[in-house]
C-alpha cells in the first residue's frame, strides 16, 4: 500500500468523473443538444438578415453556454451526496478544497470543453469572421472554467434542496455577468477594430482569481450543507 | 486517544444529547446503543466531524479534531447508511477509488483479493448495478480489509448482510482490534467480538 | 469602565433595546421624511435643465445608495456570524435582505420615471440602473437561498457565504457593467451636470437620513421577530410581557 | 404613449409625485405592514408553543 499525494489525488477524482460521464453519455449529450438547440433557434426568432445575426453572434452564443452550463451543474455534487461518496471525500485526509477543484476540472471538460468546441461550427450559422471565431474561442477557453467554478459555489449551496435547480440558476447568473461582458465584449471588440487583448487578459484575470478563490469557498460552502 | 468530553448536539431545535464523555483507547471496542432518533448516527457524524457540536471537545491523540482535519482524517474511516458505491462502476473500480480517495493507492491484485476476501470472487467486473443490496453492502465493506486507520467508525455495519458476511466483519473487527485499531459502532443486530471486552454508551 | 459589547450582542439584551430604539427611529425618519419632502418640493428651485423632474432625485439618489450600503452591511453580519458564529448577526443579516431588496427595486422604479422624460425611454442600459438591477438579482438571491433551507443554522450559514460571495462580486460586476456601457454608448448620461442649489442638497441630505432612519427602524423590528421565532423554546422569551398576556 | 409623453410635460409635479413619491411611500407602508404581520404572527405562533408546553406540564403534575 502507498500513500498519495495531492496531485494524484487530483488525477483521481478527474478520471473518476470523466469515467462516470461516458458511463452516463446520455447526460452530457443533453446539455449539448440544448445549447445547438437554443443557438440555433435565435436567428428563427429573431430573422435571417447577416448583418442582424452576425452582431449579436457572440451574445447568443455566450448566453446559450452560460444557460448550458447551468443545466449541467445541478449534478455536480448531487449525486455524489445522495450516495454518500461525498461524505467520503470531506474524509479524505487531502484537503477538501483539491477534491472540489478536480470535480470542477471534470466538469469543464465534461460540459465546457464540448461548448467551445461545438462554437465556430454554430458561429458559421451566424456568419462570423474567422478572425472573431477565434476570438470567440479563445474566450470560451478562458470563460467557461469560471462558469463551471463559481456555479460549483452555486451547487454547493444549494446541495440536497428542493427546487435546487431554479435556485442555483438564480444564485450564479448574476455572478457570472462579468464573464458573459468580457466575453461578448471581446468579439466585439475585432468587429469595431479594437484590440481584444484588454478583454481577454481581464477574462484571464477573472480565471485566475477563480482558480484562487472559488475551489475553497464551494469547500466550505459542502462542509454547511453536509451539516 | 479518542477523547470526547461534555458533547452535545442538536437537530434543528431538538437537543438529542447533552453532557457525554467518554475516553478510548487502543484496541477498545465500544457500541452506541439507544432508540431510533437518540442521535446515534448524529453522533458518530459528529465524531467524523460533519456536525458543528453545539458544545464540548473531540481530542484525539491530544489535540481537537477541528485543528487537526487532515491528519485525524488519514488515521480514521467512516462507513455510514449510505455505501458510498457508483452504480456505473465495477466492484473493483469502486474499491479503489474510495481507496484512493482515502489516500491509498491501491495495486489491482491487493483490490481483487480483498474483494475476494468478502465473498465476491467473479463479480469484481461486473457493474455494481446488477449485484443485490447485500453484496454492494459488501463491496463497501472491503474498504476495511484495504484501510490501514486507526479509527473505525461503523454506522450499521450489518444490514443487508447474510450470516456468512456478517461472521466475517466479526472475524475483521477482532482482527483490527488485535493490532490495536479502536472500532466505534452502532447495530440493531448482534455483533459478537470474540475475547474482547464490548463497552457501550447509551444515548437516551 | 469598559462596555461590554458582547452583552449588547445577545439576543436577549438585544431585543429589549431594539424595542426601545424603534419609536425613536421611526419617530425622527417620519419627521425627516416630512421636512425633507418640503424643502424638495417648496423651497428647491425649479431646474433649469430638467424643470420639476429633477425632484426624483430625492427618492431616487437616496434609495440607491441605501440598497448599495445595506448589501455590504448584510455581507459584513453575515460574515460576522459566519466566523463568531453569533446567533444575532445572522439574523441582522436576514432582517436587512428585504429592506435592501425594496430599497433596490425603488432605486429601480424611480430611475426609470426620471429616465422617461430625460432620456425619452422608460429603461436606458445605464451602467447605474443595470448594476441596481443585479444588486436586485443579489438580493432575491439570497432570500430565496434562505427561504429554501428549512434548518436555520444552515441557511444562515450558506446564505452568509453566498452574501460574502456576492460583495466580493459587486465590485467586479459594476467594473464590468461600467466597461460595457462606455464601449456601447461612449459615456453615461449624466443627470445633473451643473452645481446643485445648496437647498437640492438639503433636501438631498434630509431625505438620506430619512431613508436611513426608516431602514434601521423596520431592521429592527424585523429582527425582533426573528428573535422571538428563533428563540421561542428559551424562558426568557416566555417570561416577555407580550407573551405572557 | 404620445399623450403620456404631453401630459407628463403639462404636469411634472403630478408625475414625480405620483409616480415615484407615492409609490415608493406605497412600498414603505407595505413593508411596515408586512413587519407588523410577522410580529403578529410570531407573537401567536410563540403563546401557542407556550401554551402547549403550559399543558403537558400541567398534565404531568396532574
Amino acid at each position: 500500500m502507498k500513500k498519495s499525494t495531492m496531485l494524484d489525488l487530483l488525477v483521481l477524482v478527474i478520471r473518476r468523473d470523466l469515467v462516470l460521464a461516458m458511463r452516463r453519455r446520455a447526460d452530457v449529450l443533453a446539455t449539448l443538444i440544448f445549447f445547438v438547440m437554443v443557438v440555433s433557434l435565435f436567428p428563427l426568432g429573431v430573422g435571417p438578415e447577416l448583418d442582424m445575426l452576425r452582431k449579436m453572434a457572440a451574445g447568443v452564443l455566450w448566453v446559450a453556454a452560460l444557460l448550458a452550463s447551468m443545466l449541467s451543474l445541478g449534478r455536480l455534487f448531487s449525486a455524489d451526496y445522495l450516495d454518500g461518496t461525498l461524505e467520503q471525500m470531506m474524509l479524505a485526509p487531502q484537503s477538501l478544497s483539491m477534491l472540489v477543484l478536480g470535480k470542477m476540472t471534470a466538469h469543464w471538460m465534461v460540459s465546457g470543453l464540448p461548448l467551445v468546441l461545438l462554437a465556430p461550427v454554430l458561429g458559421l450559422q451566424f456568419d462570423m469572421s474567422a478572425r472573431a471565431l477565434g476570438v470567440l474561442i479563445v474566450g470560451l477557453l478562458l470563460g467557461t472554467p469560471i462558469l463551471s467554478m463559481v456555479g460549483a459555489i452555486g451547487a454547493a449551496l444549494t446541495l440536497g434542496l428542493r427546487g435546487g435547480g431554479v435556485l442555483l440558476s438564480l444564485l450564479v447568473l448574476p455572478l457570472c455577468i462579468p464573464v458573459l461582458i468580457f466575453g461578448t465584449g471581446a468579439v466585439e471588440a475585432v468587429s469595431s477594430g479594437l484590440s481584444v487583448a484588454s478583454h481577454l487578459s481581464l477574462l484571464g484575470a477573472l480565471l485566475v482569481l477563480a482558480l484562487v478563490f472559488t475551489p475553497w469557498v464551494t469547500a466550505q460552502a459542502l462542509r454547511i450543507s453536509m451539516e | 486517544m479518542l477523547e470526547v468530553s461534555n458533547l452535545a448536539c442538536s437537530r434543528g431545535e431538538h437537543r438529542l444529547f447533552s453532557g457525554l464523555s467518554f475516553n478510548l483507547h487502543l484496541g477498545q471496542i465500544m457500541q452506541v446503543q439507544g432508540v431510533n432518533g437518540s442521535g446515534k448516527t448524529s453522533l458518530l457524524r459528529t465524531l467524523c466531524g460533519f456536525l458543528m457540536p453545539d458544545e464540548g471537545d473531540i481530542v484525539w491523540r491530544g489535540e481537537s479534531i477541528r485543528e487537526l482535519d487532515e491528519d485525524y482524517y488519514a488515521e480514521m474511516l467512516y462507513l455510514g447508511h449510505l455505501n458510498a458505491i457508483k452504480d456505473e462502476l465495477s466492484a473493483l473500480e469502486n474499491l479503489r477509488i474510495s481507496a484512493g480517495l482515502s489516500g491509498i493507492k491501491l495495486e489491482e491484485k491487493e483490490a481483487i483479493a480483498a474483494l475476494r476476501r468478502m465473498g465476491l470472487r467473479g463479480r469484481e467486473k461486473l457493474p455494481t448495478k446488477v449485484l443485490s443490496q447485500g453484496q454492494r453492502r459488501r463491496v463497501a465493506l472491503a474498504r476495511l480489509l484495504v484501510s490501514d486507520a486507526k479509527l473505525w467508525i461503523l454506522d450499521e455495519p450489518l444490514t443487508a448482510l447474510d450470516v456468512g458476511a456478517v461472521a466475517l466483519i466479526q472475524e475483521l473487527i477482532a482482527e483490527h482490534l488485535a493490532q490495536q485499531g479502536m472500532v466505534i459502532f452502532t447495530t440493531h443486530q448482534p455483533l459478537h467480538v470474540a475475547g474482547m471486552e464490548m463497552r457501550t454508551l447509551s444515548l437516551s | 469602565m469598559a462596555i461590554n459589547w458582547f452583552k449588547y450582542s445577545a439576543p436577549t439584551t438585544f431585543y429589549g433595546l431594539a424595542g426601545k430604539m424603534i419609536p425613536w427611529f421611526a419617530f425622527s425618519a417620519a419627521i425627516l421624511f416630512a421636512i425633507g419632502l418640503y424643502i424638495g418640493f417648496f423651497v428647491a428651485p425649479t431646474d433649469a435643465q430638467q424643470g420639476e423632474f429633477y425632484r426624483i432625485m430625492f427618492i431616487h439618489v437616496p434609495a440607491s445608495i441605501l440598497s448599495m450600503f445595506l448589501y455590504l452591511i448584510m455581507a459584513g453580519y453575515a460574515a460576522l456570524g459566519l466566523i463568531f458564529n453569533t446567533r444575532l448577526s445572522a439574523m441582522m443579516a436576514t432582517a436587512i435582505a428585504p429592506t435592501g431588496a425594496l430599497f433596490a427595486l425603488i432605486s429601480l422604479w424611480t430611475g426609470a420615471l426620471w429616465g422617461k422624460p430625460m432620456w425619452g425611454t422608460w429603461w436606458l442600459w445605464d451602467a447605474r440602473l443595470t448594476s441596481e438591477l443585479i444588486l436586485l438579482f443579489l438580493y432575491l438571491g439570497f432570500i430565496a437561498l434562505h427561504a429554501s433551507i428549512d434548518d436555520p443554522r444552515r441557511a444562515d450559514r450558506a446564505a452568509a457565504l453566498l452574501a460574502i460571495v456576492g460583495s466580493v462580486n459587486v465590485p467586479i460586476i459594476y467594473f464590468s457593467v461600467k466597461w460595457w456601457n462606455t464601449l456601447h454608448q461612449g459615456s453615461t448620461i449624466k443627470f445633473s451636470g451643473t452645481t446643485m442649489h445648496i437647498a437640492m442638497q438639503q433636501a438631498m441630505f434630509t431625505m438620506l437620513a430619512a431613508c436611513w432612519l426608516y431602514a434601521i427602524a423596520v431592521v429592527l423590528a424585523r429582527v425582533r421577530s426573528i428573535i422571538l421565532e428563533r428563540e421561542r423554546n428559551t424562558t426568557w422569551i416566555a417570561d416577555l410581557p407580550e407573551v405572557k398576556q | 404613449m404620445i399623450s403620456l409623453d404631453i401630459w407628463m410635460r403639462e404636469n411634472p409635479l403630478t408625475y414625480v409625485w405620483f409616480g415615484s413619491y407615492a409609490v415608493a411611500l406605497l412600498i414603505f407602508a407595505i413593508e411596515i405592514a408586512m413587519v407588523k404581520h410577522k410580529r403578529k404572527i410570531t407573537l401567536q405562533q410563540v403563546r401557542l408553543m407556550r401554551n402547549a408546553g403550559d399543558d403537558a406540564r400541567d398534565e404531568g403534575i396532574a
